[in-house]
């Protein structure tokens, strides 16, 4: 296939007032109001009951007193270690501690697993929802013919994503069609949504789909459905007991706090 | 972020420098492209940026550079990563919250809001209005 | 435990004002990643030249930062000092680069 | 005034404020009622700052418009608006017998759902208002098995343990919120005044067990100096201890810091004050944080020892 040098097209300047402009403008809107709509679906947290908060605090508790341990001196450590490291092992924060070599409950039983998956349910649906709207609605409307010339050349593969719709075989692939500006807008309008909305916004899906990834961020499910609490605090327990090195900040404060001067 | 009026008048004026940069590109391209070269048909105009004359060029660059200067200089704020310089800050009231001193970064362990004993506040204020005569 | 470690415990740093900063400054990335494309597709500039642009504008939009919002200290306000003030948030300024350049390519070229 | 503005006044006064004070913020009550209500979380962050205020003032018209506002708007059974009214109750309960009222109504809510923890803490409060210490105390340490990880309840029963004089339970409670809050440089310097107060509480003035407490006291006020720059509490107390450790007849044998280090603290603490009070008497632009109390303390001390 020839290469065409300095291809040139003569458009319509209508093309933009009534193709980019309206593009850009929807995917804006939607942008705007897929924040709005994420934060009115966002259920309350559903309150635990005080068992279930005991248990996971008393498990934070113990990831507290490892992390941390070089704040407090060795004997307090060694106090709290050992009356930790046997209640983990006890299971006497366990919510039910019968239920300690029972398998763990199907995820799917679980109110408060079914309410995660719900929650990640609902911002999925926010997402896709409207991103196969828009993309049906510019296919309908406005395929078929190129609108712009990228400012930079792409590889042959790009042709049929970037000019679908458009049967010329010898063109540039820099020449694109309105679908490609939608995919620029896409991935583009982060800033601008930034400057609308705020830093941490529902707006743009590359943060959502982050957000999603590490579903731990709140305390709510520190225990993921389908973990075992048990196991969990068996495990902290082992971690807790392991801790060898414990070197106190207050251990040579004094030469410290001379030599800054 | 509070925005200086040094900084103000310098991002509206390049921002209209910029827009006038815009609208002469765009005039210069029509232009181009409306008279046709001897050797070549009006439809295949090669056009590429070395065709922009130099005082379009040095216009849109001085201005984005004085917009991004205007942007940058109006008043953004940082805090200070380290905890011993930034704690320091808050104390000593050298860092401020608009203009007011911020309460200390660890207050609320000793002031405890939730456990406000009011009655004791209240009547600590009762005497005070005593005295006050 | 490695001097790192170490440090940190002796010298601890506050988590917020660090996010708090790299936000500000990835902000202030974002937009004037959006005005060098603007600038971009005014001059015209095709393939190479037009990253080669915003490289170089990167680069000064850091140096301002650096100069402007962190006093010439940046150590102070982010860990990585001018690495971090640089790296910050590449791949949204490209791309709102590239939004803004194409836009302005097209509108302003007919 | 704008929402914010008003609601920067009240941030910056602590929750502990000057009479005068109390007073100056209650008084913005009637402005900041006739505001439209807008519904933004600042808004009822300042209604609820201003509740507070003018229940410190007896202004309990307002009190009463404001606590109705709320609760019109986040319903009689949000945790929150609970604590609020409880502290409504307990501000304009005119005898015993009405506070006791109060108290038992907190208990009966806590025993329908007993994860309200605002509630257990507005109980607690009272129990220990109505001079029922050891109860207040036995109330808070369930309300801690239940949530180990609130730095606030914490330090709240070091508060109380304190106040009965078990200093051992008190410094455990404040390690416990060092777990949780390992940079809250004033629980370092608590930690520092606590273990202060039991070396003055033990009797021989040289005996090996009064210089390791000292000593102890000494480096938890050099950690908040070394977590805060210019910490004005935590100079303040380095000054006092190495003072103490100098003046007092120890044998060196008893001495885990030498003498010499020692000297060397207390002047660097001694420089450190006198930059803070020659400031702040200045009233420099680098100072105006500090305390007015706690700077002429520090006055004090200078011209105590020098």
């Amino acid at each position: 296939m020839a290469q065409v040098v300095g291809q040139q097209i003569l458009r319509d300047p209508a093309l933009f007032y009534w193709i980019l402009f309206p593009i850009t403008i929807v995917m804006i809107l939607t942008g705007v109001l897929r924040h709005y709509a994420t934060l009115l679906l966002q259920s309350a947290p559903k309150p635990l009951e005080a068992k279930a908060i005991r248990e996971q605090k008393n498990y934070l508790h113990g990831i507290n007193l490892r992390n941390n341990a070089n704040q407090i001196p060795l004997s307090s450590f060694a106090s709290r270690k050992s009356y930790l490291v046997q209640a983990f092992q006890s299971g006497s924060f366990l919510k039910d501690p019968d239920a300690k070599n029972k398998p763990p409950a199907n995820p799917m039983s679980d109110p408060n697993g079914m309410d995660a998956m719900m929650n990640m349910m609902k911002g999925n649906m926010m997402m896709i929802v409207p991103q196969t709207v828009i993309m049906g609605w510019i296919n309908a409307f406005f395929s078929g013919f190129v609108i712009m010339k990228l400012p930079f050349p792409l590889t042959i593969r790009f042709k049929s994503m970037l000019q679908s719709g458009v049967m010329t075989r010898d063109m540039d692939v820099r020449w694109v069609s309105s679908l490609s500006w939608y995919f620029l807008c896409l991935f583009g309008l982060r800033s601008v949504f930034t400057f609308i909305l705020g830093n941490d916004n529902a707006a743009d899906q590359t943060m959502a789909q982050v957000q999603q990834m590490n579903p731990q961020a709140n305390t709510q499910q520190l225990f993921g459905p389908g973990q075992d609490p048990a196991k969990m605090y068996l495990a902290e327990a082992e971690n807790l007991e392991v801790m060898v090195q414990h070197e106190f900040v207050l251990d040579g404060i004094e030469d410290r706090i001379l030599a800054r001067v | 972020m509070t925005r200086s009026l040094p900084s103000k008048l310098l991002i509206a004026f390049s921002s209209i420098l910029l827009a006038h940069a815009c609208y002469s590109a765009h005039e210069h391209s029509l232009l181009l492209s409306s008279t046709p070269s001897p050797h070549d048909s009006p439809s295949a105009t090669p056009i590429s940026g070395t065709t922009l004359p130099l005082d379009i060029t040095l216009e849109t660059l001085i201005s984005v550079s004085l917009l991004l200067v205007g942007i940058i200089s109006s008043g953004w704020e940082l805090k200070p990563i380290s905890l011993r310089s930034y704690a320091g800050g808050v104390e000593s009231g050298r860092i401020l919250l608009d203009g007011k001193k911020v309460a200390g970064l660890f207050d609320g362990l000793e002031e405890r809001p939730g456990f406000l004993d009011v009655r004791k506040q209240r009547k600590e204020f009762a005497d005070w209005v005593k005295t006050q005569g | 435990m490695n001097a790192e470690e170490r440090d940190l415990l002796l010298n601890p740093i506050v988590p917020e004002n660090l996010v708090a900063n790299s936000k500000t400054i990835s902000d202030l990335h974002s937009l004037s990643s959006s005005l060098l494309g603007i600038a971009a597709g005014i001059l015209g500039l095709e393939s190479y030249s037009g990253f080669l642009f915003y490289l170089l504008g990167t680069l000064f939009v850091s140096t301002l930062i650096v100069t402007f919002v962190m006093g010439g200290k940046p150590e102070v306000y982010s860990r990585g000092g001018w690495k971090d003030v640089i790296a910050a948030d590449v791949t949204g300024g490209v791309m709102g680069f590239v939004l803004t350049w194409t836009l302005f390519f097209g509108l302003v070229r007919v | 005034m704008s929402v914010s503005s008003l609601l920067n006044r009240f941030r910056s006064a602590s929750a502990y404020p000057a009479p005068s004070e109390s007073l100056s913020l209650s008084q913005l009550a009637p402005s900041i009622l006739n505001l439209t209500i807008t519904d933004t979380p600042e808004q009822w962050a300042l209604y609820e700052s201003l509740l507070l205020s003018t229940l410190r003032t007896a202004d309990d018209t307002s009190a009463r418009l404001i606590l109705q506002r709320l609760s019109d708007r986040f319903g009689n059974d949000n945790a929150r608006i609970m604590a609020l009214q409880g502290i409504y109750d307990e501000a304009t309960a005119t005898n015993q017998s009405q506070l006791e009222e109060v108290l038992k109504n907190y208990t009966e809510v806590l025993k329908a759902d007993p994860t309200n923890i605002p509630i257990a803490k507005r109980r607690i409060t009272l129990l220990h208002h109505l001079s029922k210490k050891s109860e207040a105390i036995s109330a808070l340490t369930t309300l801690i098995d239940l949530n180990p990880t609130d730095a606030e309840s914490w330090s709240q029963l070091a508060q109380f343990y304190f106040e009965v004089s078990m200093y051992p339970q008190a410094i455990y409670c404040l390690e416990e919120v060092l777990l949780i809050l390992p940079n809250a440089y004033n629980v370092h310097a608590r930690l520092g005044e606590i273990s202060f107060v039991v070396a003055e509480g033990l009797n021989g003035s040289a005996s090996k067990e009064v210089v390791e407490k000292l000593e102890a006291s000494l480096r938890w006020y050099l950690r908040s100096v070394e977590l805060c720059d210019g910490y004005l509490r935590g100079y303040y107390g380095i000054k006092m201890v190495t003072g103490k450790l100098l003046d007092s007849k120890i044998s060196a044998g008893h001495r885990t810091i030498p003498e010499e280090k020692v000297n060397k603290l207390n002047s660097i603490a001694t420089v450190q004050l006198n930059d803070i009070v020659a400031g702040s008497e200045k009233g420099g632009k680098g100072f105006v944080g500090y305390d007015s109390a706690e700077v002429s303390a520090a006055k004090d001390l200078l011209a105590a020892t020098s």
